[in-house]
């Protein structure tokens, strides 16, 4: 049996990682994919609290993650598509065509 | 102690699937050989034993001595992973493809497979989808231009098949009521699928050839426009760990198509064993790819993405639906 | 060659899949039907007609000696300037060849010096065997060009045939003239 | 043996996701990803949740990944792969890092709620059940299962378009136009 608090530490752990490559990384693709990890270690904690209180819930909620994670790479990997088609860089620090 | 009892069937199995699995391609060489000479009307090998049946060996022996060429700019960790990425899913297809009906060996029961999963279906699909990796790794970590071009194309290649193949199962799963590769096969004993469900086959049968790159879509190695494509840099040991992936491929694919639409096992005639006769079946299976191979030409890009999103894809959930009316 | 007998079958046969089936039905007869190729060096070997024009031969006359009379009308003709003729005069006073080399990698198997000979004794014969691993090998000189094999009458069979490595200066050793040898086109017309 | 498991599969999922934020080349970032996210698949089926975890390997590495990797490689980014961190001192970051590590350590060490749930944990059941997951997701859950697939739906189309180019628009139309003049 493995204690419950084990997930809860992994997922604390792969969430500070994913914020560390979050803030801290310049390329874009990177910012990306750390933002995933965090869903990730997210969606351990959903799923092993599901699993101590015997709960299906913590399961549905991350099926509903990994199917909003989906849209939301297919959307953003277009973005960047776009944005590099219009002669911008991968670099975080130069994407600022929002700014007013 | 006890533990190590209860883990010595497991282990038995896992050494005979993964021994078999090593050795499987020795015979497949032989057999495409052969059969593309036949089609083609000429003989094959023949010098090396008796009508070529030792030339596998040969070619292996050749394979292993050639020189590991590792091209100058290449991602060299990458090069060296891809074939070795290429190679795990085929094996792990093969943790849930059960082989039979449990057997009694010594008065305990042994299930012919090496995990009955409540989810088998479903592993062995996302399984084989990231076979695709090792395509990737090899193309993008040659540095080389065609490698690269096959990498892509793969990739385009797998997740628009991917959907098709995903679909077309799901009238069988819809009715065995299970994605148990076992309760399948048991739901199949008075019918094959392939009669209730020939669009269902149909599908799956195509989109699991794209599946697994093999003629008439191999566009990621095409040779005729890529050099070789993804492993156009590949060589010796190496090479023969990707032609080594290939061939347990297509005998997943064909073991595949026999569990789901073909009754695995089901309607043995009476003198063989139900294992001996779904290996046959394999065996057919395998045999009907290469004969595929060997008629079709290479479809063009634009149209394997035309039949794989504007054909097969409505064709699939069409299936669905029927089927899904029927059974109401 | 047999052809696929598909017909222009419609959206009909487009849907069903006509045309491939086609293909497979004619491949899968291919599959079962004899095979076509030669056996070549290890069991059979075909003989070209006789109008082949092939390795070179000299002919003899009926007490042994060449018919050759050194005239080098041969080597005068020959486009590729391969034929070394010198003559001299035997002891009955006859003017024959000292030397009558003909380099093989030069000659274009053209057949002009055949025409040219006035005394029919060089031929162009079946034999294509003449590849070789050292280059001076292939200058043959007059005791080659006597010892080669004659013209073969049954042009245009297969002969049973069997490979020796390491034999002499063919490799490749037939059976006698008209033993068991068939008409290979025999089963390529079949089909048609 | 559980546990042994457990550690196992949790360090090569941390050193993958290290991995994932150092490797300077994106593409080893998105493999290290990859085999971090295998790792957390297989940490699902320890949880009591195989379809869950399959479901990860579809779609996570399956499909996610899979794209990740080819707009790596359409993009072409072995140039981008010079500098790996921000240029200016990233303090701020560093700062906000250690914050969230020290929030994370404390409610994990004194949160008196978060303790009353965990306990030694569950068994790892066998084989859990399919059925009655698809029975909660398609009975309670139905109307978030149908927003879902709408909000799917909509990504797909939203991608579709930012991925469409103006300029290939207008190329297409170049090139038909002289054709139709010389008809």
């Amino acid at each position: 049996m493995i204690p419950a608090a084990w997930y809860l530490i992994l997922a604390a752990v792969l969430f500070v990682i994913g914020a560390a490559g979050v803030l801290l990384r310049r390329n874009v693709l990177i910012v990306l994919m750390s933002l995933e990890l965090m869903l990730n270690s997210v969606t351990i904690n959903l799923v092993a609290f599901g699993h101590v209180l015997q709960d299906l819930r913590g399961q549905i909620i991350a099926i509903f993650i990994i199917a909003i994670t989906a849209a939301e790479v297919a959307v953003a990997l277009g973005i960047l598509v776009a944005l590099l088609r219009n002669n911008h860089s991968l670099e975080v620090d130069e994407l600022t065509v929002m700014k007013g | 102690m006890e533990y190590v009892l209860a883990l010595l069937p497991m282990l038995v199995k896992m050494a005979i699937v993964v021994g078999v699995l090593l050795l499987l391609p020795l015979p497949l060489t032989w057999m495409e050989r052969k059969i593309a000479a036949h089609i083609q009307q000429r003989p094959g090998p023949m010098r090396v034993g008796w009508h070529g049946l030792l030339q596998p060996l040969a070619d292996a022996l050749k394979l292993l001595t050639k020189e590991d060429h590792i091209p100058a700019e290449a991602d060299r960790r990458l090069f060296a992973m891809a074939p070795v990425v290429a190679l795990v899913p085929p094996f792990l297809v093969f943790t849930a493809i059960p082989f039979g009906e449990p057997v009694q060996v010594f008065g305990t029961e042994v299930t012919l497979m090496l995990s009955d999963m409540n989810v088998g279906l479903l592993f062995i699909l996302a399984v084989s989808g990231i076979g695709v990796f090792g395509t990737i790794l090899a193309g993008w970590a040659s540095n080389s231009k065609y490698a690269v071009l096959g990498s892509l194309r793969s990739i385009a290649q797998m997740i628009s098949y991917e959907i098709p193949m995903g679909f077309s199962v799901i009238g069988v799963v819809m009715l065995a009521n299970s994605m148990n590769l076992s309760r399948i096969v048991a739901a199949q004993e008075d019918l094959w699928n392939v009669v209730v469900q020939p669009v269902g086959f149909f599908v799956f049968f195509i989109a699991g050839l794209a599946e697994a790159q093999r003629i008439p879509f191999d566009l990621p190695e095409a040779e005729g426009d890529l050099g070789a494509g993804y492993h156009t840099e590949y060589s010796g040991i190496r090479f023969s760990l990707f032609m080594l992936a290939e061939y347990l491929v297509v005998v997943m694919l064909a073991a595949l198509n026999v569990l789901l639409f073909f009754g695995g096992w089901q309607g043995s005639p009476f003198f063989l064993p139900d294992t001996v006769w779904f290996l046959l079946k394999i065996g057919f299976f395998v045999w009907v790819f290469m004969w595929f191979r060997f008629t079709f030409p290479r479809y063009r890009y634009d149209q394997l993405m035309a039949i794989g999103w504007k054909v097969l894809l409505p064709l699939s959930l069409l299936n669905i639906l029927v089927s899904g009316i029927l059974m109401l | 060659m047999a052809r696929t007998s598909v017909k222009k079958a419609g959206w009909i046969g487009r849907v069903f899949f006509l045309d491939l089936l086609a293909g497979l039905r004619l491949t899968l007869r291919y599959m079962f039907s004899k095979t076509v190729t030669h056996r070549y060096p290890d069991h059979e070997k075909w003989v070209p007609y006789e109008r082949h024009r092939g390795h070179h031969f000299i002919k003899t006359n009926d007490e042994g000696d060449v018919n050759c009379v050194a005239c080098e009308l041969c080597s005068q003709i020959c486009p590729c300037d391969c034929i070394t003729v010198i003559p001299y005069e035997n002891e009955k006073g006859d003017r024959r060849p000292k030397v009558f080399d003909i380099n093989l990698a030069r000659c274009l198997y053209c057949g002009l010096c055949e025409d040219a000979c006035p005394a029919d004794a060089i031929k162009l014969g079946q034999e294509y065997e003449v590849a070789c691993d050292h280059r001076p090998k292939l200058v043959v000189h007059l005791e080659d060009l006597v010892a080669a094999p004659r013209k073969a009458e049954d042009g245009g069979q297969v002969r049973p045939a069997r490979l020796e490595p390491g034999g002499k200066r063919r490799s490749v050793a037939t059976a006698a003239a008209g033993a068991e040898s068939h008409d290979w086109w025999r089963h390529i017309r079949k089909g048609k | 043996m559980e546990q042994a498991f457990f550690l196992l599969l949790s360090a090569v999922a941390v050193g993958a996701g290290l991995l994932v934020v150092i490797a300077r080349d994106p593409i080893h970032s998105a493999l290290a990803l990859v085999a971090c996210l295998v790792q957390i698949a297989a940490l699902y089926v320890l949880l009591g949740a195989p379809f869950l975890a399959v479901i990860q390997i579809f779609v996570y590495v399956g499909a996610v990944m899979v794209l990740f990797l080819f707009v790596i490689m359409m993009l072409d980014v072995r140039k981008e792969a010079q500098a790996r961190f921000l240029p200016k001192a990233p303090l701020p970051g560093l700062i906000v890092l250690v914050i969230l590590a020290g929030e994370l350590i404390f409610l994990l060490l004194q949160s008196a709620r978060l303790h009353a749930v965990m306990g030694p944990g569950q068994p790892v059941s066998e084989q859990p059940p399919v059925a009655e997951l698809s029975l909660l997701l398609f009975q309670e859950y139905l109307l978030p299962f149908e927003v879902a697939s709408v909000i799917l739906l909509v990504a797909l189309i939203g991608a579709v378009v930012l991925a469409r180019s103006d300029e290939a628009d207008k190329n297409a139309a170049q090139r038909k136009a002289p054709r139709g003049a010389a008809r």
